[in-house]
């Protein structure tokens, strides 16, 4: 009984002790923490982040998103936070008068010569209001056109929530404008 | 493994666990709720959780069961009509069931008899309203809802129930 | 505020004075929570006390209460995806598998085998994480402070895996109907064997550091013995069960994905106390591994979301329930359809909730000290119980 | 240093003392503030304090100015005067207990036949502090601390003392400069060969008097959120702070002078051994309280009362029949 029990009480002292080594040895090891400010992630330690929603531009053009402007980004959004408007703008295409020989015809004959009006449809506003973004995904995976991808905007802080709704055709124009900076000072 | 839910997967007390989850399930008269609940606590079954939705019919209160050894979630459907929102409470028998009708309570406003302290649980105790009912407009059949239990209905069968539990005893004990 | 009349005490708001206290007078009213460090978030538990020896207690809910069975009903189906890593901020993918399953089940969709190996491999690695946390937070009511910061640290690395292919640390929003959102790589493959060798002499310093110290054995044998009968007339599951000795878990017992083909334990512990229940979640951490090396050799190439994966599900009409199981226990998800787009009824549900509903029995009677250690000991997150 | 021996007047000397005592003690709680927090943090494999000077050593001043600043609230309910006696008394004695320690071969306060006891007497003032403290806040927290503060208090009085009784029977003397000039400057020389017992005795009874972890149960934060200090704010809470860390060091320099040998070490004796004897003591205070968790209470007495008490005991028998023979 009194061994058993002057046994427990070694056993726990040695256990005490080997607790104390533990954190002595750790006491010597390195800090793991990144100083924020000084240090920063590393880019590749960001493969698939995801941050907020961006558009992405067209391969022949940077200023102009991918997106078709059908919405469904808007639809899926579970918190509402995308805001897409567009306006279907006829392309202008010249007119091409009718022959010489009809013009004096009292008949308007110019919208039959004139090939149907060719629409394409231009992005007015891309509103993202990041406040209540769940960061699902959804958006991303369903966009038929491919136009939205996660910004690596990891280190996003702001004091006022107002920061926070973006214009995401602005940030593609400046991003684009960006592009074209270091593009020029590359070929320099 | 083609599921669709035609009228073929939901057959009244036996239903595929693949297709639902549920081994078996059972509607039941309000009135004997107590007596077979009483008789699954005597095989051993634990209390999952209790559900309730709202139907053109009235409540449709489900009591999942288990159990540790077999497999076997059973659920105990009963209907509890608009105009008397009021179940006897099982915690008598389960405990555990006290959490789970207060939670009706607050959702529903069902009401349950003998319930110790049916106080609100997760909803502020000031609160009016019952924030799961749903709008005339939404509501559906309870046919709609669980195809093929159409002929149970209107007519609970507790002798269903009561085979079973004869089986279950036989076999277990 | 003493109404002589009726003699009742009208201090306190609606729960106190729910919890009138028993005629005597060496008693005293104790408010734990909801801003008590050891109540993890918003639980409030009001005790009736005799000098430390708590005589009743109830918890009080509701603090960071949702709806989110509410929000199930008026959101899509796909909508409803990322209110599920919210449920339960720890074990955020289990709650994903929950919901995605439950509407699989519903719609009779097939899942790629690919992807349940990569829901198998992210599950688990997200049951491990939620243990560290649990252990280092667990160590944290006992007064031990270091731990959870070890804890953190191989958290950290785990986080940063899941982050790689969920795009999330914290509340993962991964699974979609019929797979998984982004199919993983080599290098989430070899982070991932890097991480299963570099925490098992983890494990071992962990034992060393924690479990065989005195201090906290003391702290925790004997503590909050949770009888058989008890656990099932309140419907425990999880470690709290398994940590009684009752080998029950939802991955062997229903299983669901490809949980058949692995081979893994169901470590139980008999001594029903808060060490077995200690010791279940150590092992499970342990056992999870396992799993994880296992997925990892035998995941077949593939695609990683099925090709008759719907943008917008509109499941058939009709009723399901999907069980995890999730690292604090059995989580159900329960759906009702009517045929549209938008679930008819949602239940969830949640395994805190019926462990902390133990509580009040097990608590009868014991110190403050060890109210403390069992409530850590049943692994409570608050948001799951309240939803 | 000066010489403190050379002044002539006994008051002058006991007034330039107190000066000297206070800057120590309030320059102490800063280091120690620090210290903690570096050990903590790297323990725990993180840097600790960082941002406030180099490598974050203003901190702690920055953390005083903070306390300083605090608006200091008086909880509805509570007795005003005992409320904001409490921690004054607490930190008064602390001072007091600085008086007769010998930092070094001459510099000492006041050189009286009994410095042991009255280092005893002050610092046991402490638990009237805490208890008035638990009580006068009108909290249930605060209270169920101080009840705990005073049985675990008395229980841990009684070992303390009984550890240091085989000092006094072996040296013969109460006063701590003569205890000191007993050790030899080399470690065999010092007390802690022949009484290794008394020695882990005095150092566990030690932290228990200090409420450090893993004894820290009348602040115990994981159970009574922070126990007897829950309503203080500013320096009311920061005078238990400093009176913690001074008795902290009373503790440690006690543990020292009369185990360790003072200021007495190898090649050259001087205030600088018992500064360093002190602050390795303080230092392995600090490395339990990041390892351990918190014992329970009845624990904590059973330790007391059935191990301690009883070890002793025998210790001094054992001692006094040495001593005898």
């Amino acid at each position: 009984m009194i061994g058993s029990k002057l046994k427990e009480t070694f056993d726990g002292v040695v256990s005490l002790l080997i607790g104390l080594k533990i954190t002595f040895k750790n006491f010597l090891k390195p800090n793991l923490t990144v100083h924020y400010p000084r240090k920063t992630v590393k880019p590749e330690e960001l493969t698939g982040y995801r941050g907020h929603i961006e558009l992405v531009p067209k391969p022949e053009n940077p200023f102009v998103p991918r997106c078709i402007g059908c919405g469904l980004c808007r639809d899926i959004c579970p918190s509402g936070c995308i805001e897409v408007r567009s306006k279907r703008i006829a392309e202008e295409k010249e007119i091409h008068t009718p022959h010489f020989g009809l013009q004096d015809t009292p008949l308007d004959l110019t919208r039959k010569v004139a090939p149907p009006q060719k629409t394409k449809i231009e992005i007015v506003s891309f509103e993202l209001n990041y406040n209540y973004c769940s960061l699902c995904g959804l958006c991303v995976q369903n966009c038929p056109a491919g136009s939205l991808r996660f910004s690596k905007d990891i280190y996003l802080a702001s004091f006022s929530s107002r920061d926070f709704e973006f214009d995401l055709l602005k940030r593609l124009e400046k991003q684009a404008q960006a592009r074209l900076k270091e593009e020029e000072e590359w070929t320099k | 493994m083609s599921k669709q839910a035609d009228s073929s997967i939901c057959a009244y007390a036996y239903c595929s666990h693949e297709q639902t989850g549920y081994e078996k399930h059972f509607f039941i008269t309000p009135a004997s709720l107590l007596q077979h609940v009483q008789k699954l606590d005597e095989l051993g079954y634990f209390l999952e959780d209790i559900t309730c939705m709202q139907v053109k019919e009235g409540f449709l209160l489900t009591y999942h069961f288990n159990r540790w050894e077999k497999p076997g979630r059973l659920a105990l459907r009963v209907l509890v009509v608009e105009e008397d929102k009021t179940i006897d409470s099982i915690s008598s028998i389960y405990p555990g069931a006290l959490w789970h009708e207060r939670e009706c309570y607050d959702f529903f406003g069902i009401v349950f008899k003998n319930h110790p302290s049916l106080i609100p649980l997760l909803l502020p105790p000031e609160m009016e309203e019952r924030p799961l009912l749903k709008s005339s407009e939404k509501l559906r059949d309870l046919y709609e809802l669980l195809p093929g239990c159409e002929q149970v209905l209107h007519a609970p069968r507790d002798e269903e129930f009561g085979q079973f539990i004869k089986e279950c005893s036989q076999k277990g004990k | 505020m003493f109404d002589l009349e009726l003699g009742l005490d009208l201090s306190g708001d609606f729960y106190t004075r729910h919890f009138q206290p028993t005629p005597s007078e060496d008693t005293l009213i104790l408010n734990m929570g909801p801003q008590h460090p050891s109540t993890h978030g918003v639980l409030r538990v009001i005790l009736e006390i005799d000098g430390e020896y708590i005589l009743r207690a109830e918890p009080v809910l509701g603090y960071i209460h949702r709806m989110q069975e509410k929000m199930g009903e008026v959101k899509r189906y796909e909508q409803y995806l990322p209110n599920m890593g919210r449920v339960d901020y720890l074990h955020a993918l289990a709650w994903n598998w929950a919901y995605v399953g439950a509407v699989e089940r519903l719609m009779g969709l097939e899942v790629p085998k690919r992807a349940e190996y990569i829901r198998v491999i992210t599950c688990e690695l997200n049951r491990i994480n939620s243990h560290l946390l649990w252990w280092g937070a667990y160590l944290l009511d006992l007064g031990a402070f270091t731990p959870i910061m070890y804890a953190f640290q191989d958290r950290e690395i785990v986080m940063d895996i899941l982050q790689r292919v969920s795009g999330s640390r914290l509340t993962y929003c991964y699974y979609r109907f019929g797979g998984v959102s982004q199919d993983i790589d080599d290098i989430f493959i070899e982070k991932t064997k890097e991480f299963c060798a570099y925490l098992k002499p983890r494990l071992k310093m962990y034992k060393d550091l924690v479990t065989d110290n005195i201090i906290l054995r003391k702290r925790v044998e004997d503590i909050g013995i949770i009888e058989e009968e008890t656990l099932r007339k309140y419907g425990a599951t999880g470690p709290v069960l398994r940590g009684s000795g009752i080998k029950y878990d939802v991955r062997r017992k229903e299983p669901y994905s490809v949980y058949s083909e692995l081979d893994f334990e169901i470590p139980t512990a008999s001594s029903k106390d808060a060490l077995g229940r200690y010791l279940v979640r150590m092992q499970e951490i342990e056992e999870s591994l396992k799993i994880i090396e296992q997925a990892l050799e035998k995941i077949p190439p593939g695609p990683h979301i099925s090709p008759q994966a719907p943008r917008r599900p509109k499941p058939p009409r009709g009723e399901v329930y999907f069980a995890v199981e999730g690292a604090r226990g059995e989580i159900g998800v329960n759906l009702v359809s009517d045929g549209s787009a938008y679930p008819y009824r949602v239940k969830l549900r949640s395994p805190s909730f019926s462990n902390l509903s133990m509580f009040p029995e097990i608590a009868k009677g014991t110190l403050l000290a060890d109210a403390v250690s069992i409530l850590g000991s049943l692994d409570l997150v608050i948001p799951e119980i309240d939803r | 240093m000066i010489d403190l021996s050379t002044i002539p007047s006994p008051l002058v000397q006991i007034v330039i003392g107190l000066i000297g005592v206070l800057a120590f003690v309030g320059l102490n709680g800063l280091v120690c503030v620090y210290l903690e927090r570096k050990v903590a943090g790297h323990i725990q494999r993180r840097p600790g304090p960082f941002e406030v000077g180099p490598h974050g050593i203003l901190q702690p001043l920055a953390d005083a100015v903070k306390l300083v600043a605090k608006q200091m609230i008086t909880p509805k309910g509570a007795d005003p005067i005992l409320y904001w006696a409490a921690p004054l008394i607490s930190f008064a004695p602390a001072i007091a207990c600085f008086l007769p320690l010998p930092f070094g071969p001459k510099l000492q306060n006041v050189s009286i036949n009994v410095g042991l006891i009255l280092i005893l007497a002050f610092s046991s003032l402490n638990v009237l502090a805490l208890c008035l403290a638990g009580w006068s806040s009108q909290n249930k927290w605060s209270l169920l601390g101080a009840a705990r503060d005073i049985a675990q208090s008395v229980a841990y009085e009684i070992p303390l003392l009984l550890s240091l009784l085989p000092i006094i029977l072996l040296t013969g003397s109460l006063n701590l400069a003569e205890i000191t000039q007993t050790q030899g400057p080399w470690p065999w020389q010092w007390l802690v060969v022949k009484q290794p017992l008394a020695f882990i005795i005095f150092f566990v009874c030690v932290f228990a008097e200090t409420n450090r972890a893993p004894f820290d149960l009348p602040e115990a934060e994981s159970e009574l959120t922070a126990g007897f200090h829950t309503e203080y704010s500013g320096m009311g809470f920061g005078l238990f702070f400093l009176a913690e860390y001074s008795y902290m060091v009373v503790g440690c320099a006690l543990a020292s002078i009369l185990f360790l040998g003072g200021y007495q070490g190898p090649v050259a004796s001087g205030w600088w051994w018992f500064l360093l004897k002190v602050y390795a003591l303080l230092l392995v205070m600090m490395w339990v309280r990041w390892t351990y968790p918190r014992v329970r209470f009845d624990q904590l007495l059973n330790l007391a009362w059935k191990w301690f008490i009883p070890l002793s005991l025998l210790n001094i028998l054992i001692t006094a029949l040495v001593v005898k023979l």
